[in-house]
Order: structure tokens, then sequence, then C-alpha cells
């Protein structure tokens, strides 16, 4: 069963001042009639590279922003429509991770307090039940009374994200969004993270929404994976299948560059200086945005954007490309 | 290195600081004599064991002057940045963070006053008005407001960009609880500093008023008042414009100090 | 380029404006009436009512506004209550004084105050640097008119090098004292600021990129860091123009030099209004004025304004 | 094979805080060869930044400080000239690229000014001949068209383009050693990808010998040809790439190769494991730098220090544990 569907969302920014007498300005897509669905009790990632989307369908996600165009459903209800007491009742139901934790805790706020104080706001119990929560909950992400009582910049960053975790736990919530939650991390404390994360979506039947740039992140954690290139989603299926063999050609050029710890597999080093790609196409061409990349790119590529289709032979497998359709 | 220079600097200022809210609030029973008590025969006598720092025309002890002269100085400075701290923090946070219109009115507010030169506007209020404790208030109150709006709408803008005020909504905080638990304990220690250099900047404002003859009319008399009527007797008894010039530098120097004392120790950006 | 200006000097005409109110408001929020107060008491009702159509005074408020505007535009302020004269002519007669004093103190300011400033945050943390920073805010806390006096005191009353008030034949030994004066108190505020905005370049990674390079320190100072230092400063400048408008109203009522400072100053204690609100209205255009070109300035000196 | 290019020894170094003097570099010593290639490795705070800024003489005072040790160029020691000759040195013969290339160029000049004033100082050329080696060095980083460049400024570049004109001014008086310190860890994956080659290319095609400075071990295993590996100011484990690869011997070295296995899991390796793979985890974090544990600094860390052993009690020397491999460890070697 979806938890979480996204149904041709598009949000789109503001880019600059806008006009002199207030009119439209010009406006920048950051999410380009993204679809896809979170089943419950999974983990569905995003991955893709700085500027494609990624976050922005994290903070739709989360009600910290409303769609421009199409549906945010969750549990069968539309999020963009949510106000005051609805939106406070979603709120319960759909946490979020923050990618930097050194940001988002509050400076001045106690450990013990930033992990209390979701459920101060929505009035779940009297102090004394709220501190034995607060010691629970702190002992779940592995700290303790001594890290309760400390202050954020007291802690090392894979503690912050602890915090961070015990605290979009505390509301007991079925949805967890995690926006980058490893990528300020150090490298020997990512993995502690992603194994904490793991465990707790098996012990409390948890449904993540995880964002990535990071493909190795996404390969341990996902269930299913949706790529994001410029604000489209341009491939999405199930993780083992996307990873291994896949369809678009972006998202074969992103795996092949991540870079393996292998010193034998080291690629030759190239006889020139490998120039830098030309600057992408403006959104308003109607070729497909990665056309003026894509290795394989035919004249069909130029004319006409490719959609979102079921790649053949399999029906939960789709990728934006005329080349993987057929 | 910054850290370590602040704790002595903040010391320092709170003392001397210390040293003038004493003078004004003991001045009675320090001061020789009464600030207003005529005596021809003493007139203009250099400072010596009976009169520390001399008299003036009409025989005053300029020691005690100065010393109520700081009631005076002291009371309309720290009225004036009050007036200025409530309007410019109340403005300033509610620009920033509810942004939209509010903001637009408020910053148009902000960009009229400053285009005035401060002391400027307070010249034109106090003639408008007319010179004396009123309009000197009035006038104080409202060049200092716009700064601190300034500064208070920037870092409630800057702390809107934070991770934690999102991370707030998303636990479900309102806007109240998100001001009040989040924004207003983050925007504490740079209004305290602004506050503080702004007492300095106001006590130089009330003297520079007074001295151009526009604030305290006599015979209530400021440090710069002071100044004023001693300018005439430059040449035969330059202690008349010595002692009050140098309390207001020493009032002006405690609150600078404090300040920026400070602002080493609270500025997050200087921390190791 | 020339749209950019044109941009910045059409943003401020509603400031500009917005001045205009305030003084037409401050004019006339003046407690009595200030036709009694034209011509006396004694006159006859017949006299009053007179003036007071010729004076538009019978108008509603916001054509009288209109009309005032008018007239201030077409470079009528009004007469002098106390003189007679018209008051826009008195300004226009005192603005080389106050013209020449700023100037002095300007590059006065700009030489010792930006020197000074780079200078110590060069040294940060080093004896240099704690000595110059001590100096700064112990002679910031002295008030312009408090060192006026004592400069004047020493240099004129003891020293008797320089003459210490008014303009004499108008030959620019009388402006040495007080534009020095006011030039050092500007300093002061332009050091602190210079060194403090360096403070803050010095620590960005393309400084550390033009050490890398091989560049000698005194070219990474002046050349990477004093530059991007100068965007600024630049913009910190309205400050400084405050502060010079300011101080040259002390500076001219001490030394008694007949500039724009020292008639707004005699204008107001005599409540000679058209003369104050004239003076006010003047100094504050050129205020709104000149922070338009410091604007202009920022933007041209920093490519990513310039460059969008 | 006469000295080395270039030797460091028993380098040391230290921030002063309010917390006391933290040793940021704690007697690090390598050397690298004439086209040779070593990274060091390291998370933040183990020192690997403050080793690279101190080879230059840049790492910030105050709070930082150099305390001790030797940086042979050639065999003359650079922490021994004064200020003038290191100009001479630093960007001539000792070449860095920075990790944030958007904060790293100067915003108000021009590309091709930043470039033509390194050839100006060092080669002493005119200003008017500068132009033909500017574009070289422009040509060089893989910058196409670089004419159209030249004037253009910093902000109206990507960031991959930055970090190209960053090593176009590196380039730019033909230096033997090239820092590169997390040259590619602010760009997005393809970009860093293309930077490698362009890294690889300069290695194999202008003989430049690369230090490179990152977290990353597939960097590592596609640039150099040594690893060192630091650990709260210390060189911990220090081998030719092949053998680390194949086996690290200390265990910090581990838990960080089996770390970045997990970051590179590719289309092949998901597919070869079936599913979710298994993570090896280093607990704990790394230690604070003025509470350092009286012996081996990852003990508190470490699953074979055992409760109280001579791991807990005495700092381990850096020890053979094959040729060209050492490794600061007791027991070198166990477990997995």
């Amino acid at each position: 069963m979806s938890l979480l569907v996204f149904d041709g969302v598009v949000k789109t920014f503001p880019v600059g001042r806008p006009g002199l007498l207030g009119g439209p300005g010009r406006v920048r897509r950051a999410v380009d009639e993204v679809s896809f669905s979170v089943e419950r009790g999974r983990t569905y990632a995003l991955v893709g590279e700085s500027g494609c989307g990624k976050t922005t369908v994290a903070r739709l996600a989360a009600a910290l922003l409303r769609p421009t165009r199409g549906r945010v459903v969750f549990a069968g209800g539309d999020v963009g429509r949510l106000r005051g007491r609805a939106l406070a009742a979603y709120r319960r139901r759909v946490q979020m991770v923050f990618q930097d934790p050194a940001g988002a805790l509050d400076p001045r706020q106690r450990v013990a307090s930033a992990v209390e104080e979701p459920l101060l706001i929505h009035g779940l119990g009297g102090a004394a039940r709220r501190r034995a929560e607060v010691g629970r909950l702190l002992e779940v992400v592995g700290l303790g009374q001594r890290e309760g009582a400390r202050f954020p910049h007291q802690l090392s960053g894979g503690q912050k994200q602890r915090v961070l975790i015990a605290r979009a736990l505390a509301l007991q919530p079925e949805l967890v969004i995690l926006d980058e939650p490893v990528s300020a991390l150090d490298v020997s404390v990512r993995a502690q993270i992603l194994t904490l994360l793991t465990r707790l979506q098996r012990e409390n039947d948890l449904t993540y929404l995880l964002i990535s740039h990071d493909i190795g992140v996404v390969g341990y954690s996902a269930d299913r994976v949706g790529v994001m290139h410029r604000g489209r989603l341009v491939e999405e299926g199930p993780a083992d299948v996307v990873l291994s063999r896949p369809a678009h050609p972006y998202t074969v050029g992103l795996l092949r560059a991540v870079p393996v710890p292998d010193p034998a597999r080291r690629p030759p080093p190239p006889a020139g200086p490998p120039p830098e790609p030309p600057e992408p196409r403006t959104d308003s061409s109607r070729a497909c945005l990665y056309a003026h990349l894509c290795p394989r790119a035919a004249r069909s590529c130029v004319r006409r954007r490719p959609a979102l289709r079921t790649v053949a032979g399999r029906a939960d497998h789709r990728a934006s490309c005329h080349l993987a359709e057929d | 290195m910054a850290r370590a220079a602040g704790l002595p600097m903040a010391v320092a200022g709170a003392l001397l600081l210390t040293l003038v809210a004493l003078a004004a609030v003991a001045g009675p029973w320090l001061a020789p004599a009464h600030p207003d008590e005529l005596s021809l025969a003493e007139s203009l006598r250099p400072p010596g064991p009976g009169h520390p720092f001399g008299t003036d025309y009409f025989g005053r002890d300029v020691f005690s002057r100065v010393l109520y002269g700081a009631r005076v100085s002291l009371a309309i400075s720290l009225s004036a940045q009050l007036i200025a701290l409530v309007v410019g923090v109340a403005l300033g946070a509610a620009a920033g963070y509810f942004g939209g219109w509010v903001d637009g009115a408020v910053m148009r507010l902000v960009d009229v006053v400053m285009a005035f030169p401060d002391l400027l506007l307070a010249i034109g209020i106090a003639a408008s008005l007319g010179p004396g404790v009123p309009s000197v208030l009035l006038a104080l109150g409202l060049v200092g407001w716009p700064g601190l709006c300034r500064l208070v709408r920037g870092e409630v803008l800057a702390l809107k960009e934070r991770d934690f005020i999102d991370a707030a909504r998303a636990i479900g905080a309102g806007d109240l609880w998100i001001l009040r638990r989040h924004v207003l304990p983050n925007v504490a220690a740079p209004i305290l500093i602004a506050t503080t250099l702004g007492v300095g900047s106001r006590i130089l404002q009330e003297a520079s008023l007074s001295f151009l003859g526009l604030g305290v009319q006599p015979p209530a008399a400021s440090w710069g008042s002071m100044v004023h009527h001693g300018l005439r007797w430059l040449s035969r008894a330059p202690w008349l414009v010595i002692f009050p010039g140098l309390a207001i530098a020493v009032a002006v120097l405690g609150s600078n100090l404090l300040g920026d004392g400070l602002r080493d120790i609270l500025d997050p950006r200087l921390r190791d | 380029m020339l749209a950019l200006a044109l941009r910045r000097l059409a943003g401020s005409i509603p400031v500009l404006l917005a001045v205009s109110v305030v003084t037409f408001t401050l004019l006339y929020i003046v407690p009595g009436d200030p036709v009694t107060a034209l011509v006396g008491d004694r006159a006859s009702p017949e006299t009053i009512a007179n003036l007071r159509r010729e004076l538009g005074l019978d108008l509603p408020v916001h054509e009288r506004y209109l009309a005032w505007l008018k007239r201030a535009l077409s470079g009528d302020l009004g007469r002098s209550w106390v003189t007679g004269r018209p008051v826009a002519r008195s300004i226009v007669a005192r603005v080389p004084v106050t013209a020449r004093l700023a100037l002095t103190a300007f590059l006065v300011s700009s030489v010792v105050g930006l020197g000074v400033g780079v200078y110590s945050a060069s040294r940060h943390g080093r004896p240099a640097d704690h000595v110059v920073r001590l100096t700064l805010l112990l002679a910031g806390a002295v008030p312009v008119f408090v060192a006026a006096t004592v400069a004047m005191y020493v240099f004129g009353v003891r020293l008797r090098v320089l003459p210490v008030s008014g303009l004499g034949d108008g030959s620019l030994r009388h402006f040495i004292l007080p534009g020095l004066v006011l030039g050092v108190y500007l300093s002061i505020f332009q050091a602190r600021m210079t060194r403090s905005v360096m403070l803050e370049i010095i620590r960005q990674d393309y400084i550390r990129t033009a050490r890398a390079k091989g560049l000698p320190e005194r070219v990474v100072i002046w050349r990477h860091a004093f530059r991007n230092a100068l965007v600024s400063v630049i913009t910190l400048l309205g400050g400084s123009l405050s502060n010079l408008l300011v101080g040259s109203v002390l500076t001219e009522t001490i030394f008694n030099l007949p500039g724009i400072g020292r008639f707004t100053v005699d204008a107001a204690y005599a409540r000679d209004f058209p003369a104050v609100m004239g003076c006010f209205l003047f100094q504050s255009v050129v205020f709104v004025l000149a922070n338009t070109l410091v604007d202009l300035g920022y933007a041209l000196a920093d490519p990513r304004v310039r460059l969008g | 094979m006469g000295s080395p290019l270039l030797e460091v020894l028993d380098l040391r170094a230290e921030f002063r805080t309010s917390r006391g003097r933290l040793p940021v570099v704690d007697g690090v010593s390598f050397t690298l060869d004439t086209g040779g290639g070593l990274a060091i490795v390291g998370e933040s705070g183990s020192g690997k930044t403050a080793t690279a800024l101190s080879l230059m003489r840049l790492l910030p005072d105050p709070p930082g400080r150099i305390t001790g040790g030797r940086v042979l160029l050639r065999g003359r020691d650079l922490l021994a000239l004064p200020e003038e000759a290191l100009t001479a040195v630093r960007g001539r013969e000792l070449a860095m690229v920075f990790q944030e290339p958007a904060t790293a160029l100067n915003p108000v000049m021009s590309v091709g000014e930043q470039i033509a004033e390194a050839v100006v100082q060092h080669r002493g050329v005119a200003r008017r001949r500068v132009r033909p080696l500017v574009l070289e060095s422009l040509d060089q980083a893989g910058v196409p068209e670089p004419e159209t460049y030249l004037g253009s400024y910093p902000h109206q570049l990507s960031g991959g383009l930055r970090q190209r004109v960053m090593i176009a001014i590196a380039l730019a008086c033909g230096p033997s050693v090239l820092i590169a310190d997390e040259p590619t860890t602010a760009l997005d994956v393809t970009v860093q990808d293309r930077l490698l080659d362009l890294l690889a290319y300069l290695r194999h095609h202008l003989g430049l010998a690369l230090l490179l400075i990152t977290h990353d071990l597939g960097v590592v295993a596609r640039l150099v040809d040594r690893v060192a590996v630091m650990y709260a100011g210390q060189i911990v484990e220090t081998a030719p790439v092949a053998v680390f690869f194949r086996g690290p011997a200390h265990p910090y070295s581990r838990g960080l190769l089996q770390a970045a296995r997990l970051e590179a899991v590719g289309p092949e390796s998901r597919a070869r494991r079936g599913g979710r793979p298994r993570l090896e985890v280093i607990g704990g974090s790394v230690p604070d730098l003025a509470d350092l544990p009286p012996g081996c600094r990852f003990a508190p860390r470490c699953r074979w220090a055992g409760g109280g052993g001579p791991c807990w009690r005495e700092v381990p020397g850096l020890r053979e544990v094959g040729p060209g491999h050492l490794a600061r460890c007791r027991r070198p070697g166990v477990g997995p």
C-alpha cells in the first residue's frame, strides 16, 4: 500500500526580483512533473546531483513547502491543503531528519530539551512522563544522560545526528524523511548512522523517504530508487534493478562516475586534458534535458522531450529516455 | 585570541559605567556643593583643594556640576535608548519574521528616518518642538531605533534560513512558539551588544545637542551644555571644557568597551 | 552601466519625496502661528488674514504641501524670519565653506583612516594592532566638539600657530585646524570599519590562494584583500557621510566658520524656521544623493553586482 | 635513485586555543618523488589539511603554529627559509589547489588577472607577453575555448570550471609538486569524475608530483601510488596502494576501507552481493585533541585493543609490517 504519493508535482521558485509593478517575475522549475509512490514500511531513495530538485521534494513531503501544481498525497489525504490542526496532526505522522545536524539544532537549546520539544508542542504526557520518554529516546539512538545535558556544539557530528533522529522518533511517526542524513558526517560515522537507521526502521515499522547524492548510501539503504536530473524524475524502479541495470544514460553515467576503491580497476590516464562539457540548454528547449551530455543522443532526443515510460519487460521500472523505450 | 581580549574589555567597560552610574546616583552625597550655588567671589577658580575641578564664571563648583550632569546625561541617554530598543526590536522582529508587506512597510520607514543624518534630524525636531528634555528624548529615540530595527531584522532573516527553524516547524511548532523559543534567544546576544553600544551613541548625541544649545536648558546642566557654556572662557578657564568633556569620554568609552567586549565574548563566529 | 546609474537615481526619488514630507511636517508642527511670528502680535486681523492668504495658509494641508514642494523644487525655500533674505541664497553662499571643510576632512580620513585600518588588520594580533585598537577605542570616545575645543586651545590659545576662529581672509590656513580635527575624527570611524572588514577578508579562502601563488604579503594585502575590502568599505561610506555632515555642523560651530552647519545651528537657536528647514532639506537631499552615489560606486566596484 | 623531491621529517604543528595547545600535526614524515603520487587520507580533524598547509607555511597563525620538523624540497628546508625566499617557492615549485572553488578565487578579479599575476610574479614575464602563457595553462586545465573566459569573474562560472581555473593558476608556473586539498569534495560526482581524469592526465603527462589530501579512498585508488592514513594528528599507516587496498594493517584503515566499499556500491557489486551489503562499523568518534587517550589514539574505538591492555597505556610507534608498509599498531592485521 502506498503511504506517500507524488502526483505530477511541480514546484516553481521566483528567480531574481519580481517585475517593477509586482508582476510575475521569471520562475525556475525546481521540481517538474514528478510522480512516484512510497510503499509503507519501505525505503524510497531519491538520488541526484546538486540542483536536481531532490531537497525540494523532501520539503514538499514535509509540508514545509506547498506544490505549485499537482498533489502530494499522504495516506489518502492531500498534504498541500492541510492547515492548522490538520497540519499539526500531519506533522505527528511525518518527521524529517536534516542534512546538516549542526544547523538543524538550536545552538542555545540543550539536547534533552530539543528531544522533549515535540512532546511539549503536541501536549503529550506530563513532565515526568516526558522526561522518561526523552531518556528512552536518547537510549534508543545510543546516547545517555550525559549527552542529554549538553549543548549541540559540545557534541560530535554523529551525536548531533543521533539527537535529531531521537527527536524525529519522539512523535512515533509513520514516515521519516531523511534529507542527506549522513553526507555531513565522517566516513567512519556514516556507517554507524546508516545501521542505526536500518535498525530503527525494522523495530518501528518506519517508512523512509531518503534523499541522497551518494549512490553508496542509496545502494545500502534503498528498496526503490528514483533518479532526478534537473527537476525531473528520469528513472525509477527497484533499487537492485536500477543500480545494476540502469536504463537511462544519465543513471549509467552517474553510477560509472563513482570512484571505485580498487586500484586494480583504475582507468588509464587520458591522453589529453579532458575538457569541461558545455553548459546545459535552457528549459524552454524541447530537447531532452540530458541530450547535450548524452553519449547516445539521437536526433529524436533533440526534437522531443521523452516522458517517463515503462522500460521493456518490467512493469515496475520506468525511465524517460527514447532509447530505453521499445 | 579575540575571545581572550573580550573579557577584560567588558570588565573595564562595566567598571567605567559603574563609576558613572555611581556619580549619578550618589551625586548629592558626593558633591561638595550644590551645583547651582552661585558665589561670584569664587569666579573662574582653577582646580585646587576646595574645588577639585575648579569653578565657573558664576563661581559654581564644576565637580558638583559634573556629578549632577551625570544624572541628566544618563537619564536622557538610557531612556532614549530604551525607546529605541522597544520600537526597534518589535518592528525589526516583525519585519524579519513575517516578511511580505510588514517587512516592506517597516523597511520603508527605516529608509526614511535613515535618510537624515542623525544629529540633523535631532536639530530639526529640537527646533520645531523647542529645545528641552522632551524634544531631546523624542529626537534621540527616533534616530536610535532604525539601526536596531535593521540589525534585528537581519538577524531574524538569517535565522529563518537556518535549518533549526525549519526543523521546529517540522515537529509542529507554530509561529509564536518559534519566535519565543528559537528566534528571540538567538538574537538576544546581538541585541544586547547593540544596545550597549547604542547607549554610548545616545550619550554622544545628547552631549552634541546640548553643546549646540539645543538640548538641556539652564539651569539644568548636562555635560554637553557645560562644554557649550564653558567655551566662552576657553582661553582663561580651559577646565570648564576639559572636565565635562572627560566625563563624556569616560561614559562613552565605558559603553564602547563593554559593547565590544561583549561582542568578542558572544559572537559565535569568533569562537574556536 | 548608464542604465544602472539611472535605476539607482530613480530609486532615490521616493526617499527624497519622503524627506520633503518630513521637512514639511516639521515646519508645520511648530507650536504657535507662523504668521503671528512673522508680523508680530499687534498686527490687525486684516493684515493677518491677507498674509495668511498670501502664504497659502488658508489652503488644505495637501495643497499647501504641493505648493511648498513646487516652490522648493524651483529653489525657493522662503525667506528668513530674522534677516528677511531668501534662505536658498544664504545657503548657496555658505556651500563653498562647508564643501572645503568637508573635502579636507574627507581626504584626511580616506588616507589616514584606510591606511591605519589596513595596517592594523595586517598586523592582527601583534602589538602594533593592539596599540592601534586601543588608540581608536580611546579616541572614539572623545566627542568631536571636545577634541576641537582642545585642539583650539592648544594650537590657537597656547601655541598660537593657527587661527582658531572664523574665516578671516578665507585662506586655506583657516581650514587647517577644523579640517584636521574633523578629518581625524572621521578617520577613527573609517579605521575601525576598515580594520574589521579587512580582518573578515583576510580569513577568506582566496587570500590563502593568493599566498599559495607566492605573492608577497604586500601584494596579497593591497591587491587582493584591500580591493575586496573596498567593496564593503564603500557600502559603509554612507555612515561616514552622516558623520561628515554631523561633524561639520559641530566643527563649524566651534571654529565659527560661516558654513551650512553653523547657519543651521544659528537658525535653530533663533527659531528661524524657514532657515532651519531650508538647511535641513538641503543637507538631507545632499545626503540621500551622496548615498545613492555610494550605492552606485559599490555596484561598479563589485563584478557580482555589476555583471549580475 | 637520488634524494626525493619532497621530504617531510617529523613535522609538528599545533593550534593554540582557549582549551590548550592542540597537536594537530604530530610527528608526520613522508617522502614524495618526482612525478610520484601520495595521498594523505583522513577524516575531519585528522590533521591532513593542517599538514598540507604547514608544507606551504600557510597554516593560519594565530591560532596555528608550526613547532618542529623539516620540509625538504630538493634538500632545502622550507621551514627555515625567510618569508621573502618562501614566496619564490610557493606557486613556483609547490602549487596548491583547495577544496572550495567557490570561495578560493578572488571574487573581484577576472580569471585572466588571477592567473596572470602568478606568471608575472614568478616568471618575470612582461605583462604584455603573459597572455599566451595564461591561455596555455587554461588549456592544460581542460578549459574549452580559454579566450572566452579570460575576462570572466568567478561567480559567472560553474563549480567544475572554477576548480579548473584553480588548477590553471597552479599550473601557470610549471610547479614540480601539486598539493590538492580535497579538490573534488565540493563537486558533484560526475564533475568529480572528469576532474580526477584531469589530475591523472597532469600526473602522467606533465610529470607533476601529486600530494592528494582526501577522505575518499575511491579517489585515492584512482590517482596515486602511495597512501598515508592520518588519525588524530598522526600517520597510523602508510603503504603502496596495491598493498593497502589488498589488506590494510591498521584496524582504523580497515574500517575506512569497509566504509569506502559501501560508498562504491556500483552496478555489479550490488548485484554480486544480492541486496544489502553488510557493514563493518567503527564505533565512537574521533578523539578530542585537547584530551587525547594516553596510549594508542585509536584504542577507545578499537575492537582489538582489549580492556586496559598495553594499547591503552603506550603510544605505539610506526612499525614495518611489510615492504614499504608501516603501521602504528601493536597488533597489525588482526581481525577480518
